[in-house]
């Protein structure tokens, strides 16, 4: 239990804090906020450089690249070995979905924008909020010296499967893996990094729970609320169930690492040439239960607070009320709640009962529900909308876009037969990149750009946001979509090297082209990280609201100072109050009186 | 019109990406070869499901698109004020129920005679394979078909011929793979076959496929079996396994019938004979 | 604090009293069904011991959560965090099992599991 | 530590609890997940190892889990419970003595429930009953029919190292521990036993033997463990405690559990302690007063919270 001070009693008289109190262990939720920001965009940068040089690799296999022999011994002189390969790809996805995806949304976008949406002063436990973020560090210490222990990072991909993962040598012989040079000390660190990314993630949903349930504005019930703090709502609980689920696996993973447990050793344990594990009994299977009971939630954690983000977007771009307000909601609670019982769609070829297979598709089509009442309601939205194309709204729409591109890519795989084919092959990584990169990426770009305003004050620039847009949407299209193709004609993911397959010859050249595709868009986000930094200190400076949006945060100032709002924010209404004809505007935001005239909204 | 112009390019980059799909059977970036005999209900099933998100996406795009069109800003105009619409939510909730209900469902006898162990066809040719890194080793017994087959995958008899990475059966043969790994999992995949099962430590994983059309031929004047240039259906491993998952490569023979396979079969035999005495575990004693 | 109920304090000692003889006495119970079924006894079979010696547990838990926890004040008030949960945890255990139980394993087929593990005793 | 004091201020919204105990209720919903994720691998794992046969799941008696003990634990945690519960309502009260007193008591009995898994954590290190030291033996084919097919003797060994290395790994352990045994004072018909034991164990006594006419080969990691697992039962008859690791069918996996099981629930028992220090330090310098009385209420919880999952480990782990 953790614990705050009141704000109640100081609200209006804040003693100065020094430098270190107020930016670095600042208990404010915005600065916290920003914190997750910054980290997250550092990483997403070494995360896409990893990606980049996985594109090299399968672009070029023969290429050489001459300073990777330079800084990693590992690798094979001027040449990427396969291992070196292995450690990469797993490296960039791990970065990517831990240390980007998830404390970009949750982290920077649910810290910042959870009690300036609902009007509180601050989270429940600004102490226990500081430190989620604080225990990020163990884990960014961790995770980027772990490409430099004895063996390299680890590279068993990010789902981490024994025995790859997990094969030991019996109890004293050291941490050396027989199964892969990076499944040593690399592994060990890669588990006790996630395990404090799970710490972290973990008093961040309790603590955003908290909030939600608890600190509403007066006013504020909760169908008034954004679909941002409710799709933030819906991810804190999911993660809340979901996460300790991982920490136990994350955890047994480590025993059987470390102390030699034999939770993932089948009986007789295995043998690797002339090398041996300890004994076994266990059960291989059993982790990839565990790690996709949370993971596959997890891919829902890392769109939904994307999804809700976007619906606030667009709507105030599209000046329009949002269509279907409580099918959203309900929408995305479907989303979670079936959400959980999905996870078997990335077993089908595990060698899990193939009944269970049966099961689990039925389950995971059904999830292409939901999202469809989604999609179609965005659709509806648009539909005799008011469009202004700032760059904002465009990453939004691109979600739109890209989203459907990515729902219905994963139809394919969930229907188990054609999985058969479609599994492991490129066309999985086609849909994870529409989905997480081409969904989550566009929503936090779009928040990025809408926001910036309130957690600066100033914008960032419309011309420079619009040339990254137009870039970023062609580019990632042209990386990322044939990998559809590739995956068709069978192209097993995780290779190295394709060429060695007669079935594959045809497809290299594509690879080629996503591979340059690939290094254009990596150095289109270098005009996102220049407008970005500049903007810092020489955007225009804006006012409260400069979107006219309705929303409780464009109440406060920009940015907001400690405690948020000058005065308590009484709600009056929904936050989608666009385009009404009662009124001259065409906002009405959720704190304004009432004005005359105006029949007062159902909820 | 610099408003408009955003619909247009986000119609040109969806079209680009339809016309991808449309193309690219014709320029042979595509399915491979079929040659099993439950492949083509697979082919079948992908593009039911092909046709059907087909549709939605060039029915969300062209909404989309439109609506960025048509409903590009203007100055001092105003959106329609509409909150919602029960019937249209219901719409697109049972319509698309349906479609997925109907996709779920004609799903299930194919995997169901892909993987339920219990419709698994009786065996003409019985064989174990055990993936290991970085090959695969197959093991045949003296005979396609072994006495008590599933006894025969988990205790290797005297007489058994291992070959790395070659996989040898008949056309229109009914083949069962007992699958084993020795060490981490791998992933049996055939993309002609459209057969994928991964190899999980501590269990032995019956697979089964039938192939319907065969590739190889005696060559009299080599005296091997050769593989026809343009038939070459390779096993690819699809589960990570370490730093050689990408060379893990096996070779389907399939012959023209139980005969050639007989053939080809004794001479395995005669070649692992002559192989024998450097193989066999440390020294044996016979009295 | 806000407890709303309006029972004596007097009658909650008693009640917190009764759960913890409660309690001993289940835990009493439990250990004696196990006892009872050791096979040198039989005096019940394994499943019923088994059958008693969960119950027991899921009531123990029970009494514990409503009294000493304040779920029978506070429940109107937290169900809906328990209950998803619950559903949660049962639906967890119980999914995994046709897997890892029974998945290619006799039955279907002529032999003994893969791997079996033979003569210590 | 004070209490969150966001409760409704100003008029919020919220369902009328304190902040506090929405957020220790919500923590414990990642509790509960999380135990069980650890007790439904335990069901899982222990299902899944074959049902109806001799090498079945360990018996407490095997892996020398004393039922009584357990049974012990769990009157300990139920009294504490007891206590805490009886603290919050004292502090209701305002009866501050009280409340020391038995947050006191339910320290000592936390402490006394660490002290009897000390014991028996011990107890298993003794006996080596630890992940990875347990004698697993390994499908051995019927051994071969004398005559027909012979290992040359001397290389036997590399044999069993070549098809059962994982069992060979047992067969060293046993090795050194008998060596380490031979030098130990214990009753002399059990050192021989174990000498005899360690002399069969060795290829050349054995070839040597086999030249002296009568056949022998050297044993096998199986029936190592057999042997082993005779000894211990005899020196456990004769009251003394061997340092020899026994052979028990999945008893690596049955001890895999049981630590990660107890010790997550020991750490988390080690937890609450230190709640209690504190509240008891916070009432030696007169800071606690019946304003802490909520705070004493999430204490309990999750104290209680704590017990109810040893209420089923009990069971799980000792008596099912
Ligand atoms: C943000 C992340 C995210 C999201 C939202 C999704 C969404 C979905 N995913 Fe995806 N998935 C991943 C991230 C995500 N996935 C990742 C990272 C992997 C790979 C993991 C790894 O192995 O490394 C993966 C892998 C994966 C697999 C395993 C493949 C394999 O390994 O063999 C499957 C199989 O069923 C699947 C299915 C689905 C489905 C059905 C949805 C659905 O939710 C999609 C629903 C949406 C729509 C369908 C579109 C909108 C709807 C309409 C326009 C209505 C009309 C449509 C119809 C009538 C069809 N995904
Ligand atoms: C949110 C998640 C996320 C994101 C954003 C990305 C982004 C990218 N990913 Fe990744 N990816 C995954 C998640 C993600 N990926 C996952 C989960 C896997 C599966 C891994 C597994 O199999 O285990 C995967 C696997 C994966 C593969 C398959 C590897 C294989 O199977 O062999 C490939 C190959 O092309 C790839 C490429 C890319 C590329 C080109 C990008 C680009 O979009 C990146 C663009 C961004 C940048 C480029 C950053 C900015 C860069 C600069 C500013 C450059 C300038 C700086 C310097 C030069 C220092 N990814
Ligand atoms: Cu074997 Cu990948
Ligand atoms: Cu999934």
């Amino acid at each position: 239990m953790s614990v705050s001070h009141s704000h109640s009693t100081e609200a209006h008289a804040h003693p100065e804090l020094g430098f270190l109190r107020k930016y670095i262990f600042s208990e404010d939720h915005k600065v916290i906020g920003i914190q997750f920001l910054f980290s997250g965009l550092i990483f997403f940068l070494i995360g896409g450089t990893l990606a980049l040089l996985v594109r090299l690799q399968i672009g070029f296999p023969q290429g050489s690249i001459p300073f990777i022999g330079r800084w990693f011994p590992l690798s094979w002189g001027d040449r990427m070995s396969p291992d070196f390969y292995a450690m990469i790809f797993s490296m960039h996805a791990t970065i990517m979905i831990f240390f980007v995806i998830i404390p970009l949304l949750t982290g920077a976008f649910g810290n910042f924008c959870i009690p300036l949406m609902i009007g509180a002063r601050d989270m429940a436990f600004p102490k226990l909020n500081m430190m989620s973020y604080w225990f990020m560090w163990p884990a960014f210490a961790i995770i980027l010296c772990s490409f430099f222990v004895d063996g390299g990072a680890a590279g068993s991909g990010w789902t981490s499967y024994p025995l790859l993962a997990s094969a030991t040598m019996p109890a004293g012989q050291g941490f050396h893996s027989p199964a892969s040079p990076h499944s040593g000390l690399g592994q060990i660190c890669w588990l006790v990094a996630l395990v404090f990314v799970g710490i972290s993630s973990m008093m961040g949903s309790v603590n955003y729970m908290t909030t939600i349930i608890n600190l509403r504005a007066p006013g504020m019930t909760l169908f008034r609320m954004p679909l941002t703090v409710w799709s933030m709502f819906i991810t804190a609980i999911l993660q809340s169930m979901a996460l300790p689920v991982l920490t136990v696996a994350l955890i047994l993973q480590l025993l059987d690492k470390t102390i030699n447990t034999t939770f993932f050793l089948p009986p007789g344990g295995m043998s690797f040439g002339n090398q041996h594990t300890g004994p076994g009994g266990g059960q291989t299977l059993l982790w990839q239960h565990l790690f996709w009971f949370y993971s596959h939630p997890a891919v829902y954690i890392m769109i939904l607070p994307a999804m809700g983000m976007v619906s606030d977007i667009i709507c105030t771009f599209a000046r329009k009320h949002l269509f279907g307000y409580k099918p959203m909601v309900l929408a995305m609670a479907g989303i979670a709640g079936l959400g959980f019982i999905v996870w078997g769609h990335h077993m089908f070829q595990s060698g899990m009962d193939p009944r269970l297979g049966t099961g689990f598709m039925l389950a995971t089509i059904m999830i292409a529900l939901p999202s469809a009442v989604k999609t179609f309601n965005w659709l509806a939205t648009l539909w005799g909308a008011n469009i202004q194309y700032t760059t904002a709204m465009l990453n939004a729409l691109a979600f739109v876009a890209m989203f459907v591109i990515g729902g219905l890519s994963g139809i394919f795989m969930a229907a188990t037969p054609v999985d058969v084919f479609i599994h492991d092959t490129y066309f999985i990584v086609a849909h994870l990149h529409y989905v997480l990169f081409m969904s989550s990426v566009f929503g936090i770009f779009a928040g990025i750009y809408y926001w910036y305003p309130k957690m600066f004050g100033r914008t960032m620039n419309e011309t420079w946001g619009k040339v990254h847009f137009a870039l970023t949407f062609l580019f990632s299209n042209c990386t990322f979509y044939p990998m559809h193709i590739i995956g068709v004609a069978g192209h097993p993911r995780r290779y190295y090297d394709s060429t060695l397959y007669h079935f594959l010859d045809n497809v290299q050249s594509l690879n080629v082209f996503m591979t340059i595709s690939a290094l254009l868009l990596g150095v289109t986000q270098i005009i996102f990280l220049l407008n970005f930094v500049w903007s810092l200190f020489r955007g225009t400076k804006v006012g409260a609201n400069p979107w006219h949006s309705n929303t409780l945060e464009w109440a406060a100032p920009s940015p907001p100072p400690h405690g948020n709002f000058l005065e308590t924010p009484i709600v009056r209404r929904g936050p989608y109050e666009y385009g009404n004809p009662a009124i001259e505007d065409d906002y009405l935001p959720q704190t304004s009186p009432q004005p005359s005239g105006v029949p007062v909204a159902a909820h | 019109m610099q408003q408009k112009g955003w619909s247009i390019f986000f119609g040109a980059i969806l079209l680009g990406a339809f016309l991808l799909f449309a193309v690219a059977p014709f320029v042979g970036w595509w399915l491979p070869a079929n040659v099993s005999t439950f492949g083509p209900d697979v082919d079948r099933l992908f593009y039911i499901i092909l046709g059907f998100t087909g549709f939605f996406f060039v029915l969300t795009g062209a909404i989309l698109v439109y609506a960025m069109y048509r409903f590009a800003w203007r100055a001092n105009t105003k959106s329609h004020y509409v909150e919602g619409n029960h019937r249209l939510e219901i719409a697109w909730t049972v319509v698309p129920a349906i479609i997925l209900l109907f996709i779920a469902v004609s799903q299930i006898s194919t995997w169901d005679t892909i993987k339920y162990y219990a419709s698994m066809p009786n065996p003409d040719l019985v064989m174990q394979v055990t993936a290991r890194q970085w090959d695969w080793s197959m093991r045949y017994a003296d005979k396609p078909q072994p006495d008590n087959a599933r006894a025969w995958a988990e205790v290797p008899a005297i007489d058994d011929i291992y070959l790395p990475s070659e996989l040898h059966c008949w056309k229109g043969a009914n083949v069962r793979i007992f699958l084993k790994t020795q060490d981490v999992l791998h992933s049996f995949f055939s993309p002609q076959l459209r057969l994928k099962q991964d190899a999980l430590p501590g269990k032995t994983i019956p697979v089964w496929f039938n192939a319907t059309d065969a590739n190889t031929s005696y060559n009299a004047k080599t005296g091997k079996w050769d593989i026809d240039k343009n038939k070459r259906w390779e096993i690819a491993c699809a589960e990570l396994c370490g730093g050689g998952h990408y060379r893990m490569q096996g070779m389907i023979y399939v012959h023209e019938n139980k005969e050639d396979y007989l053939k080809w079969l004794d001479g395995a035999k005669e070649a692992a004979r002559s192989r024998q005495p450097e193989k066999k575990p440390p020294a044996v004693a016979k009295n | 604090m806000t407890e709303t109920h309006d029972d004596s304090h007097d009658m909650r000692v008693k009640a917190y009293f009764s759960v913890f003889i409660a309690l001993s006495i289940f835990t009493a119970v439990s250990f004696v069904a196990n006892w009872a079924a050791h096979p040198e006894r039989a005096w019940i079979t394994p499943h019923t011991s088994f059958a008693i010696i969960l119950g027991v547990a899921v009531v123990k838990a029970v009494l514990v959560g409503m009294i000493f926890m304040h779920l029978k004040f506070d429940w109107g008030r937290v169900y809906f965090v328990i209950i998803p949960i619950s559903i949660m945890a049962m639906m967890m255990m119980m999914v995994l099992m046709p897997d890892i139980v029974i998945a290619w394993q006799p039955g279907q087929e002529p032999l003994e599991p893969a791997v079996s593990i033979t003569g210590t005793r | 530590m004070t209490q969150a004091v966001h409760e409704h201020s100003e008029g919020h919204m919220g369902i009328p609890l304190p902040t506090g105990k929405v957020a220790m209720w919500l923590f414990l919903v990642t509790e509960i997940m999380f135990f069980t994720a650890l007790i439904g691998t335990y069901i899982i794992l222990r299902h899944g190892t074959p049902a109806n046969s001799p090498h079945a799941w360990p018996t407490p008696h095997q892996v020398h889990l004393v039922e009584w003990i357990g049974a012990l634990n769990t009157f300990v945690l139920i009294c504490s419970s007891f206590t805490v519960v009886l603290a919050h309502h004292a502090a209701v009260k305002g009866d501050m003595k009280t409340v020391m007193r038995h947050i006191g008591i339910t320290l000592a009995l936390g402490c006394v429930f660490l002290v009897v898994k000390a014991y028996e954590y011990n107890a298993k290190f003794q006996h080596d009953i630890l992940p990875g030291h347990i004698g697993e033996s390994l499908p051995y084919p019927e051994k071969p029919a004398e005559g027909k097919i012979q290992l040359a003797e001397s290389q036997a060994i590399e044999r069993e190292k070549h098809d059962h290395p994982v069992g060979m790994q047992y067969f060293q352990r046993v090795k050194l521990q008998l060596e380490a045994i031979k030098k130990s004072s214990i009753p002399a018909e059990l050192k021989a036993e174990c000498e005899k034991l360690l002399d069969d164990m060795n290829p050349a006594s054995a070839a040597a033997q086999a030249q002296a006419g009568a056949f022998r080969r050297p044993l096998n990691p199986a029936e190592v463990g057999e042997r082993a697992n005779e000894i211990l039962e005899k020196a456990e008859k004769a009251g003394v405690a061997l340092h020899l690791s026994p052979a028990i069918p999945f008893g690596n996996l049955w001890s895999s559990c049981y630590f990660a099981m107890t010790g997550f629930h020991a750490l988390h028992v080690f937890g609450g302690l230190v709640i209690f220090v504190v509240i008891l330090l916070m009432g030696l310098v007169g800071k606690l007063g019946p304003q802490h009385a909520n705070m004493l209420e999430l204490t309990g919880l999750y104290w209680h919270f704590v017990d109810i999952v040893w209420i089923f480990l009990f069971p799980l782990l000792y008596l099912v």
